[in-house]
């Protein structure tokens, strides 16, 4: 068989640039690009003509400044004293802490309601359905709104619980107070307190947390080997050991050890002066942020899940039934993988709306990115440019960062074809 | 862009004013979407001094977020939206502020029954205050000042404070003493309601300018300190007309542009502060109409009296 | 299709027992209100090679699906090897173990490749060891003639392949009886051989086959009872012989006509 | 024991047994509860669930829903009206607020004599839309057609139009039903005329930039069919760029002229008297009209085989998805000025409109990707084969039915929008769910009403969009039946 | 299907010219590093009509799409109608109006009836007036027999109609050459007689053609020159006659065997 021959080479003329396929391309992206570069000039041109007329400049220097606003319940130590650039950092952290919150709760809720909506009980099923049509319909905007109102108008105030016979009693074993500010729980005491690591910053972890973090984590691991084991004695003999009980011992009685060894126990909360102290006092701003954002992103993602499983065709349980898998093995050896093929890649871009939708944070007073770089920050210092460029890369990169895992998935299980 | 903002407004026939999206007594639209209120008759003034016309005015409602912005980009030519006077606005911010229209000071409400008398008693509580307002600062300042802390619930705007405060959802209420006194009147049960004493800072809301335009920002202030000085010397929207033709006072016929042609300084009419005054009455007509203790929010003059009624109104003099 | 059977097959061997396989009675079935399945009553004996035809809609996949308990019965008894089938879970399950179903989509898992899907069901139906399994799916494998394609996943096999795993899928089971719903129609012609040629391979060795089809050289070459169907209801049934040269009912003469009349 | 057994079993019906009725157990009240409710332990549990749930809501707002009080001046009042009417402590809903404000939710500051023009606007976009929306099934075509042309005369003449305007609007929409029932692609022209005329009627003013904006585009084809022999690629810069000029240069000067020639001008409109689902439909409409042909031009672009094209392509889409809506916002309600130049200021709906068609053309891009990936390599091939170029390959062959494959994902990201519309209160602007709201509080009388205009809005809300997700479930249920 | 090939056809007004219609000289192509097309040598000469045969995969189709341009040559010469084929678009567009081509799956376009599938490219490729142009395509939709469908949807036809229109959509661009990928191959059984009985007619009428087919009847019957190609190369030429009855290669004989053999 004959090499390759290089194509006798044409000799190029002008017209080419137009008519020959191999310039033409060229041709239009050089002109595409030059056209862009032109925009782009022209607006940074106008930029840096109008700051100068405002007499302002582009410069991150605020950042460093004093912020002097409070945010309510800080994720790390914060005071007015403390910078605009940590204040941003604040909200940041606010915002991501939210958001996977938000992706964790909407995840359940959609799939039970996902699946719900497919259960053979009629009654049970439709109110799924006006469920999800109710949430897939109206703003996110009003059920923030409104769920952030039920929350001040349903629930006592901290002052109900006062006095010798209180209007409101506590829950849970007077452990939890509902009020219409917060929602008191109790905190975490410890009795043999190992002290915190200093991460620089102001930045304190527990030890305790850690060693938790790294039993979990290690008992993770070792479920894992356990599973692996399970799956070799199957390969072998054909039956599969039970392997619950190990997974539980696994998981529980690490840190039940770690809880006798810390003293571990629940410091109720107290009503004390005009609030609940000792406890944690979460905000119903962040709660009703966080259960708007996880009904209404929850509606979307049991359409999500309803659809990916009535994706799986009827054909492939059938197929699995003639097979003599039973229900339960079929869902998880047939429907689940494949429905879960389906069901991923939207449900990672409805985590990438939620993120994004958690921006509506502002409308109950919750301090997220918004509401402290591209809000009171913004607004002290006036420097709207600089604070909405940085806002929107770091909303850029948050979602660069979903979608990369989406991406990263979606190759792992891309079904083969022809 | 410097220096003609008068002669665009002329040429457009319309003042453009940045007001409030909507706040008791200082700025809403009613029914049929006509603007009323405190801040709007300062509008309303200057289009009428500027045009000879009060309607001729388009309210261009900002958020706290936007409206420095668009009074720095030209989207208004003046804002007139309860904004405090501080140092970094006037400064780094390139604003104007023309004066002072309102005296206030940021203060607290409770209910009666929390058995709180002063702001001082206030250690731990929960309070609830609009994001992004001088007001927020303040609040941190007092309380870092007096070693005492505090829980904020942030919140959006005012209608929305309103509502946390009568449920319960805060202990108290910051705000300037003007706008507490307005949610205070609007409740169902304004009796169970106090104002702590404590009035925490200075608060002087006045409407804001361009930085550059000197002449545009005479005619704001100018016409800023005829309707107060209107008041001072007892001309009224109701004895205006008589008053520019036979007024005894000379200070009144200059005003009035009986005698000097003081307008023509600026750029206006002769008949530009009669006209501005004419449009919604002098300073304490509007006042006694908008937020006076007449109306339902029922504010008292307090420092916003005349300096000769002990208030710190003090029209400089017009000559 | 006919010129895709091309070699006549030697019955001789393919023995009939006496023994039954299936026994259906006065067998009822509706949806709803629509009376699909009219008092069948069909006794197949073990080896015996069973074609159900019609027209469309007359309930032939639901006959079958029937005895695999896809679907369930209204009224009257279908007993299979010896068990009757009730809502008894017990039951369906060791049916369903032994009765092998092929389906007219293939209806393979395409998450799982060619050989995982021949051992799943022996793996956690049968308990076999995966080592064994596997090598039970390669014999059959080889069987159908498509060993090498163990490792591939379904999606990139041609139909005619996809349905020869299917079969192999089924027969992994070890099934004393093998269903097949309109196994060639959804296949292009040049793969309906292939897939044919490994049926009649399975009839060869005596398997139970119960086939819905109408690929009547297929009937002709393998079948011992041809069973016609229309209107929910059995109307005919004979030898392959006498079903396509000498029908009786009117209606087969008709659905003779139609399918053999280009 | 052998073959003879087969044959022994012939077999032949002779008589046909009749469709017998199933048994009782079957059928029945008593059976479909029994089937649908109670028909295990879990399920039993789910309907009491169920139950408690409907119970819990019942309980809790029905006495509000019943005391409701429609005819009230302010909310004090109505507070005494359910106090007098419910006894002291009763709850009740006051919904005289929106009896007395229901026109600023609808049409915030529009002048109220003119509420008659955007009622028109709307029923005019029904007819425009309709033989894009609805042009397979004549049936439907028909009721939308007839229903909006019905509902918009009885509205319009309630809400007092004049007797010339009625007679337009009825020579128009009783004109659409016809030529529906005629031929229907005539409506297409209609179509395309719909957005110069929806802006002059919500806008009002002179008619003549409309007709001079319709003239340049004239002008632009006229170009291109000039130099379409010459060269296709350089015809289509040319037309488009003839009219863009024009646009910018001619089109304002000679509206005017024309104007003080032959006044031809409607009471004006100013934008920032839209307000509430005025502007929230505007918008939305607008974003959705203008960001269909970016979004058309991104898809293509995405699937560009040229590195550079491609890449931006990605870059745009990407970096608008990646950022919430409500930044853009700021951006239009902040930034724009700097980016644009000096002393350059133009009206904040505008700016919006930009920055939602923005936002919505790179979720169109990804809708229309996804139609153009759906079709068939063939189509692109035949088109290939009979030597159509790439644009009129688009145009003739691909673009016509990737959009019909898209238009169910292009509703839905249209109730996106619409929903995401009611952020526009962040930078000042009066939607109806929260600016509207906000300052119908801020007066005197309506303080402290909270529940009544949310439910209020949030029904119409869930009205239109509800409606549009069933059309668009509609439309995919058929396209996909088309499919098979 | 060989049946479906009823006449003989008299080939001697079937005249070939000296000219040549197409010249391929040495011709390579790769997809990625996969040498699809190897030293392809071939002329066409006008009026002549020729079959290409061979496996699955040996690069048939490629070839074919080669000369209209659909796929791009890497090496050698491809000259239609005096016309090189580089990558000059003016080229390549003329070429693709003297050639046209029919697909295995027709390719029609199903938002358009089937006149406007027809006149569609005689618009906007030649700038016929409509008129015109709707008259030669009812000429041409007359010529495949299906003129009362002219007002349909291609959705609303058979198979074989849509095949038929998607000739007649070539033929209206009254191209000079016309190319066939397995235009029966897609078809069921009844439905191919329709379309090669049109095929046969083109030929009859002298049309230069180069058919990808497996229909062998056709070959016989029509074709000056069968082809047969394995792996990218051109393994065998001869007249129709040879090459069935006395195949050279091994690779043709055992190619024949199975295409010829059920
Ligand atoms: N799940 C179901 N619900 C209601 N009716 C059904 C259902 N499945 C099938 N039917 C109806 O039952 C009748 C018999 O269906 P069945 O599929 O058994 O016919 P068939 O003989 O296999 O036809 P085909 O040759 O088309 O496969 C048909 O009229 C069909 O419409
Ligand atoms: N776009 C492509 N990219 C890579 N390889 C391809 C592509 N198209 C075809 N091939 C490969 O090139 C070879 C020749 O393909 P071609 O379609 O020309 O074969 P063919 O002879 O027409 O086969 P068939 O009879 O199956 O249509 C095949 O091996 C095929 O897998
Ligand atoms: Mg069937
Ligand atoms: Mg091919």
């Amino acid at each position: 068989m004959a090499d390759i021959s290089a194509p006798a080479a044409t000799p190029f003329r002008l017209s080419m640039l137009l008519y020959d396929r191999r310039y033409r391309s060229m041709t239009i992206q050089v002109f595409v690009f030059i056209l862009v570069m032109a925009f782009a000039w022209w607006l940074v041109g106008n930029t840096i003509q109008n700051l100068r007329v405002m007499g302002k400049d582009f410069d991150f220097g605020f950042l460093g400044q004093r912020a002097g606003y409070d945010i309510p319940s800080p994720p790390i130590p914060y005071t007015s004293d403390d910078t605009h650039l940590r204040a941003t950092i604040v909200g940041l952290l606010n915002t991501v802490i939210v958001s996977v919150l938000g992706c964790i709760a909407a995840t359940v809720l959609g799939i039970t309601v996902g699946v719900a909506r497919l259960s053979n009980n009629w009654l049970f099923a439709r109110l799924m359905t006006i469920y999800v049509e109710m949430f897939r319909n109206i703003p996110l905007l009003l059920w923030i709104l409104i769920v952030y109102a039920i929350f001040t108008e349903v629930l006592p105030p901290p002052n109900a619980y006062r006095g010798e016979d209180p209007a409101a009693s506590m829950i849970l074993f007077d452990n939890v107070a509902l009020t219409n500010r917060y929602t008191a729980i109790p905190s975490l005491g410890m009795t043999n307190n190992p002290g915190d690591l200093d991460l620089g910053y102001r930045i304190l972890i527990n030890w305790a947390v850690i060693a938790f973090a790294v039993v979990l984590i290690g008992g993770w691991f070792l479920r894992k080997a356990v599973l692996n084991h399970a799956q070799k004695v199957q390969d072998a003999t054909g039956d599969r050991p039970v392997t619950w009980w190990k997974n539980l011992a696994i998981m529980t009685v690490p840190s039940l050890l770690l809880i006798w060894y810390f003293g571990l126990h629940l410091v109720p909360p107290e009503l004390k002066g005009f609030n609940f102290a000792g406890g944690l006092n979460v905000q119903n701003g962040f709660v009703a942020l966080w259960l708007a954002l996880t009904l209404y992103t929850g509606a979307f993602i049991a359409e999500i899940v309803r659809a990916g499983i009535l994706a799986v065709s009827k054909g492939q349980s059938e197929a699995a039934f003639a097979l003599g898998l039973k229900p339960n093995w079929t869902m998880n050896l047939v429907i689940l993988p494949q429905a879960l093929r389906v069901i991923i890649p939207p449900l990672i871009s409805q985590y990438l709306n939620l993120t994004k939708n958690s921006s509506l944070a502002i409308a109950v007073g919750y301090m997220d990115l918004r509401g402290t770089l591209g809000g009171t920050t913004l607004n002290q210092t006036g420097r709207e440019l600089e604070a909405i460029v940085l806002m929107m890369l770091i909303y850029l990169a948050l979602s660069l960062i979903i979608s990369g895992a989406m991406n990263v998935y979606n190759n792992r299980v891309k079904l083969k074809e022809r | 862009a410097e220096g003609d903002t008068l002669k665009a407004v002329k040429a457009r026939g319309e003042l453009i004013c940045g007001v409030n999206t909507g706040l008791v007594g200082f700025a809403a639209p009613d029914a049929s979407g006509n603007w009323a209120g405190f801040d709007v008759a300062v509008c309303k003034a200057v289009a009428a001094a500027v045009l000879g016309d009060p309607a001729k005015v388009k309210y261009v409602p900002t958020t706290g977020q936007t409206r420095f912005t668009a009074l720095s980009s030209g989207e208004v030519d003046v804002l007139a939206r309860n904004s405090t006077w501080t140092y970094s606005r006037d400064t780094d911010l390139k604003l104007d502020f023309i004066g002072v229209n309102y005296y206030d000071g940021q203060g607290f409400m409770v209910r009666k029954d929390l058995g709180v008398t002063s702001a001082k008693e206030l250690d731990g509580a929960t309070i609830c205050i609009q994001t992004g307002t001088t007001t927020e600062l303040n609040l941190a300042d007092y309380f870092k000042a007096n070693n005492m802390s505090y829980q904020p619930v942030n919140i959006d705007s005012n209608a929305e404070g309103e509502q946390q405060y009568m449920a319960g959802a805060c202990d108290a209420y910051t705000t300037d003493a003007s706008g507490l006194a307005a949610t205070r009147a609007a409740f169902a049960d304004p009796e169970n309601h106090i104002i702590l004493p404590e009035i925490i800072s200075k608060e002087p809301l006045g409407p804001a300018v361009r930085h550059g335009d000197n002449n545009w920002g005479d005619i704001v202030r100018w016409t800023l300190n005829a309707l107060i000085a209107a008041e001072e010397y007892g001309v009224t929207s109701a004895n205006i007309e008589e008053l520019a033709t036979n007024s005894e006072n000379p200070e009144v016929q200059r005003l009035l542009g009986a005698s000097d042609e003081l307008g023509a300084m600026m750029g206006l009419d002769k008949d530009w502060a009669k006209n501005a005054i004419k449009a919604s009455g002098n300073y304490g007509e509007v006042f006694a109409k908008t937020i006076g203790e007449e109306t339902p929010i029922g504010l008292a003059r307090g420092l916003n009296a005349q300096w000769t009624q002990g208030g710190l109104l003090y029209a400089p003099p017009f000559r | 299709m006919s010129e895709a059977i091309t070699r006549d097959i030697d019955r001789s061997h393919m023995k009939v027992s006496d023994e039954v396989a299936i026994d259906i009675r006065n067998m009822n079935k509706w949806y709803g209100t629509f009376h699909v399945l009219r008092d069948i009553d069909l006794t197949v004996h073990k080896g015996e090679r069973i074609v159900i035809a019609g027209p469309s809609g007359s309930g032939k996949s639901t006959l079958i699906r029937c005895i695999n308990r896809l679907e369930e019965h209204q009224s009257g008894h279908i007993v299979v090897d010896g068990i009757e089938l009730t809502s008894d879970i017990k039951n369906i399950d060791k049916v369903r173990s032994e009765v092998g179903m092929v389906f007219q989509h293939f209806n393979l898992f395409p998450h799982l490749t060619v050989l995982e899907n021949c051992t799943l069901a022996p793996i956690w139906v049968r308990k076999v060891p995966k080592k064994q399994a596997e090598a039970t799916a390669m014999r059959f494998l080889e069987k159908v003639k498509i060993p090498e394609q163990a490792g591939k996943y379904p999606g990139q096999l041609s139909g005619g392949q996809q349905q020869r795993v299917a079969i192999a899928r089924s027969l992994c089971m070890q099934p004393k009886i093998m269903l097949f719903d309109e196994p060639t129609s959804a296949l292009d012609p040049e793969m309906i051989k292939e897939v044919l040629d490994t049926m009649i391979e399975l009839a060869e060795e005596g398997m139970t086959m119960l086939c819905v089809t109408h690929e009547m050289g297929f009937a002709q070459a393998v079948a011992n009872r041809v069973i016609f169907m229309d209107q929910g209801q059995i109307v005919e049934q004979n030898n392959p012989h006498d079903f396509f040269h000498n029908p009786k009912s009117e209606r087969t003469k008709l659905f003779l006509s139609q399918i053999l009349g280009h | 024991m052998s073959e003879l057994h087969a044959q022994t079993v012939s077999f032949v019906r002779e008589t046909m047994i009749p469709p017998a009725p199933p048994p009782t157990r079957q059928t029945g009240a008593l059976s479909w509860l029994r089937e649908n409710l109670f028909s295990g332990p879990v399920n039993t549990i789910l309907t009491l669930l169920g139950l408690a749930i409907i119970w819990f809501l019942v309980s809790h707002f029905w006495d509000w829903f019943a005391h409701s009080v429609w005819n009230a001046a302010s909310l004090a009042e109505c507070r005494q009206i359910i106090a007098e009417t419910w006894g002291e402590g009763a709850r009740g809903a006051c919904w005289a607020v929106i009896r007395e404000r229901w026109n600023q939710y609808l049409f915030g500051f529009y002048p109220m004599e003119l509420y008659f023009r955007p009622v028109m606007a709307f029923g005019f976009l029904m007819v425009a839309l309709a033989p894009v929306l609805f042009s397979e099934s004549l049936q439907i075509r028909r009721i939308v057609l007839i229903v909006s042309a019905a509902l918009t005369l009885v509205l319009m003449a309630v809400l007092g139009a004049p007797m010339v305007w009625l007679a337009f609007a009825a020579v128009v929409m009783i004109g659409a039903v016809v030529i529906a029932e005629r031929h229907a692609p005539w409506l297409l022209i209609f179509s395309v005329l719909y957005p110069l005329l929806g802006i002059w009627l919500l806008w009002g003013g002179s008619l003549w930039p409309q007709i001079m904006v319709l003239a340049s585009i004239g002008l632009g084809w006229l170009a291109w069919k000039l130099l379409v022999r010459v060269s296709p690629l350089l015809a289509m810069v040319a037309g488009v760029l003839v009219t863009l000029i024009l646009w910018l240069v001619a089109v304002g000067p000679a509206a005017e002229d024309a104007q003080r020639l032959i006044p031809l001008a409607i009471t004006a409109v100013d934008s920032d008297q839209f307000g509430g689902f005025l502007l929230s439909i505007t918008i939305g409409v607008a974003g959705i009209a203008l960001s269909l042909p970016l979004g058309i031009i991104l898809a293509l672009a995405r699937r560009s085989d040229m590195f550079l094209v491609h890449t931006l392509a990605v870059m745009f889409i990407e970096f608008i998805r990646g950022v919430p809506l409500i930044t853009l916002l700021f951006v239009a309600s902040l930034l724009l000025n700097y980016f644009l130049p000096p002393g350059t200021n133009f009206d904040i709906i505008l700016r919006v409109i930009i920055m939602v068609t923005i936002f919505a053309a790179a979720y169109m891009a990804e809708v229309i990707r996804g139609g153009l990936a759906a079709l068939p390599r063939g189509q692109y091939e035949a088109a290939d084969a009979l030597g159509l170029d790439y644009w009129k390959a688009q145009r003739l062959i691909i673009l016509p039915q990737a959009l019909k494959i898209s238009i169910p994902g292009i509703v839905s990201t249209f109730i996106g929008m619409f929903k995401d519309t009611t952020l526009v209160v962040f930078v000042g602007l009066f939607d109806p769910l929260k600016g509207v709201s906000d300052f119908v509080r801020a007066n005197f009388a309506w303080k402290g009403v909270y529940w009544e205009p949310f439910i209020f809005v949030g029904a119409i809300f869930f009205i239109i969009c509800f409606s549009m997700s069933r059309y668009s479930m509609f439309l995919e249920r058929r396209l996909r039946r088309e499919h098979r």
